[in-house]
């Protein structure tokens, strides 16, 4: 997944970024003893904020082949040593598929997307039109077609843009809600798909008849216009849209801590 | 039973123009030293497999090694794309390069069935994806007892496996630690194998975790310390992310890539520290 | 995450009757404990599942615990028959046997594609064997790329599964060493689990050549010292070769096996020394 | 498999057993640096003579799970700590059997029987005609069928009589070459199947044509007409009858010393 620069677009108060916040409201997401299969970049950021704070039994399986690592610095791959050396167990590639992964074992799958949908469809194969003569070749598949598929339900995390978040992606790597309801249960997918996608913007959910992402929550100085720019379909907003609290000082500089170690 | 040779003697050996090579190591242990050595003997039209093909790969493909790719991620971990890799399948340059695309659970099974003497592999995937439809070995299989439909992929067996490892005895003997990866089932899957070592030893200390390949698995081994830089070898050197960072602008340009090739490759400059 | 319960609670909790129930352990670190806890227990009308029903199953079955039996060699290891088995299958006592037979490799195989979450398995097995016609989950299976038939077997997923290992710690992660046969597969193809195990302890100590299971898959741990007696545990006590022995003299007769079940199942003494 | 009591029952020289010149004969057939699959009881005695004479790079793989044990005792199972705490490697049972010995990558399976019929079919299921109420129930496949098939080629040691020695075994448990030549090739199976078959009384070999086991060799002190009484089938001699050479006294203590040290 390829990581652009951080570009700290909106900071609404002189205390955080955007990226902070949707670091930190990426990290609130998982509950204490949740067991998150983590895609590297922002996913492990959050996810290593939040066994930091408020979710110190947080399990932490990444596709390199460890289940419960307890790194303390941030990983910069999935497969850095700190990851083996700190899990409760180190396995090959093959079983972290077939024997955790795929029976539905994990709760929660944490993912990145190049391209985003309106129904939480993930591209990271092509961009453009033509497969054999892309625009934008990005870097493929890895293990998140199967995330996608058999975690319980998937949360992502996407820096906002009309770039980013398309009518329709011009590849399907990873499953979200199809073209709608129902599309996961014909597929024979058994996980719940995308429940939560969290942005530097807000935080969308699937609506529970359509299955499109309805933005639900603002982050704290962002308004709905701002996100209905960045927003590439006619965006829908929540009833009971609420504001996203504040990062708190122990959460920031829990993230900065992490962030400053690993840099 | 294995036969210790030199790295230019196991790569001589074993990798011959059009061949199916796989060069294994999720992360950690990826033989660098080994693609180096395919670089500067002047392979050509090889199928390179690969999970994550990363700088190594984008190293092999830049050179004009290959003709064809099979995989599942491609790119700089941690950093953001290959350049290299991009360039060829926007751009044809060096050379064109087809592209057969998988996800990480196909691939894993893809050489699980290869180590077991299988013809295909079954999993839960690809279902709702666009990569059935521009990936040929991508099939649905029937489940005989229940009716459900599955994903079938077929076994992957390289002409030659290449994986680095920590340690090997003087029987050939080999002992990975830490992340094992994919590894064992490329090796086992393959026609031949070369393993490179950070060093032979007299005897295998045994070591919490470890996998262990028989000398009657493996073709060659070959002493090639630090051959894993800039990837890590636990137990022996730390990832060098600085040298992830520094391939980003080396692989950026056609002529600093070229630059690479002459002076490090051929040079017969160690890369790195 | 594991509860750490006493055994009697364990067994208690998880086994019902009618369930499906897999024991295993190959040679070594084999449930024994559990095995007569479930005697004990009186359950009934059991299908137990084991790759090697030996000394364990032949008391299970002679206590009338047991309704049908998946398998794939019944035999006191080193030592010959298991007659409560024979008397089962061959005379219908103390209850008719049913019987599904496989092979090993096929046993192997439904236990990882339980563990995996598939309905089946593939293998090269059984071809031109008798044993497909007398066991109905033994089918073919047509690989969808080369046209090669191929064994189907379906996935194992028993309702409960139950191991021995060496270690847990007080969180319930579980540690085993040595012969790991097909124990996390038979656990992680369950819908409950229990693992018996040798000691809890504060922390565990790496071993070369150990197998974890993290504590949230697991269902409940209970010690159990000396809990794979007479098979043995690795780093704790050998097997014990007499018992294998004398098991064929105790388990011969049904009044001299009626007599160990009444001395030492329901006595509450210690088996073996 | 069952362990009838050894019964001495031709001691033609005073020097050795009918029984130790079968382990002994079985044990000769192992070449050097062979891997050898090794089925419990007759043939992992012999194989254990083997690696201690001629054959000290012998690969000894257990299916308990052990690959190049160089076990100092003769193990009174195929579990026995001694196995694995010798090994080259430790692995799952899955592992044996999928990634070892599924893909041809074992010579010998070595294999013992209760019935053997004439073209080397093993039976270790059930005795009698009726599978559902049998005569005698036996231990079953194990591991069997699948050495059987896959090996590139199976020896099997096996005390002769009529009772075991069969025209047409009651069960197929493991292919031998099923009614003749070209059975296993139909059959898909890819390794030779039994090559030689190694009693108390002698050594047979499929006969390359008819693929019928053809009496080969006679073990000293024993003449074909015993053999005969001992087979139930019309037997077949080979033209090149020979005779095994008597144990050596190096061959006689080194099992020997085995089998006390394991009682």
């Amino acid at each position: 997944m390829t990581t652009p620069q951080q570009q700290p677009r909106a900071e609404w108060t002189p205390d955080h970024t955007s990226d902070e916040m949707m670091s930190i409201a990426a990290a609130r997401a998982l509950a204490d003893g949740t067991r998150c299969f983590v895609g590297i970049g922002l996913p492990s950021t959050a996810a290593n904020v939040a066994r930091r704070t408020h979710a110190p039994d947080l399990v932490l399986i990444y596709e390199s082949g460890t289940l419960g690592s307890k790194p303390d610095v941030l990983p910069s791959s999935i497969g850095d040593g700190i990851l083996a050396e700190t899990a409760d167990a180190v396995i090959g590639v093959p079983e972290v598929f077939n024997y955790w992964l795929q029976p539905g074992r994990i709760d929660v799958g944490f993912l990145g997307a190049a391209q985003l949908d309106r129904f939480g469809n993930i591209n990271t194969t092509v961009i453009g039109d033509d497969y054999a003569d892309p625009a934008v070749r990005l870097p493929g598949a890895g293990g998140a077609p199967e995330i996608a598929a058999s975690c319980r339900e998937v949360f992502v995390v996407v820096r906002q843009s009309r770039r980013s978040f398309v009518e329709q992606v011009d590849f399907v790597t990873s499953v979200g809600h199809g073209r709608g309801r129902g599309d996961r249960e014909r597929l024979g997918l058994r996980g719940a798909g995308p429940t939560l996608v969290i942005t530097d913007l807000g935080i969308f959910r699937p609506d529970p008849d359509t299955r499109e992402l309805v933005l639900s929550q603002l982050h704290p100085g962002v308004d709905v216009e701002q996100v209905r720019e960045a927003t590439g379909w006619e965006l829908t907003v929540a009833d009971d849209l609420s504001t996203t609290d504040a990062p708190t000082a122990a959460e920031l500089s829990t993230l900065r801590t992490l962030k400053e170690a690993s840099s | 039973m294995a036969e210790i040779v030199s790295l230019a003697d196991g790569v001589g050996r074993l990798v011959r123009d059009g061949d199916t090579v796989a060069l294994e190591g999720f992360t950690h242990l990826i033989p660098h030293a080994a693609g180096r050595e395919i670089i500067r003997q002047g392979r050509r039209d090889l199928t390179l497999v690969r999970m994550t093909p990363d700088i190594v790969y984008d190293q092999l493909i830049g050179a004009g090694c290959a003709r064809k790719l099979v995989f599942s991620w491609g790119g700089n971990p941690g950093v953001g794309s290959l350049h290299r890799f991009r360039d060829a399948v926007q751009n044809g340059w060096p050379a064109p390069l087809e592209i057969e695309e998988h996800s990480h659970a196909g691939m894993a099974n893809r050489y699980v069935a290869g180590a077991s003497g299988l013809p295909f592999g079954v999993l839960r995937g690809y279902s709702g994806t666009d990569l059935p439809e521009h990936t040929d070995t991508i099939k649905q299989i029937t489940c005989p007892f229940t009716g459900e439909q599955l994903a079938a992929v077929p076994a992957l067996n390289p002409d030659v496996s290449i994986i680095h490892a920590q340690r090997a005895d003087r029987r050939g003997n080999v002992q990975i630690w830490g992340l094992v990866g994919v590894q064992k089932e490329a090796v086992l899957a393959a026609r031949r194998s070369l393993v490179t070592v950070e060093e032979v030893v007299d005897d295998l200390e045994p070591v919490p975790g470890q996998m262990m390949l028989p000398s009657w698995a493996v073709t060659y081994v070959a002493e090639a310390p630090h051959g894993a830089h800039p990837s890590y070898a636990q137990g022996y050197y730390d990832r060098d992310n600085d040298y992830y960072k520094e391939w980003d602008s080396i692989g950026r340009k056609r002529d600093s890539f070229e630059a690479w090739v002459r002076d490090t490759v051929f040079g017969g400059e160690v890369s790195g520290k």
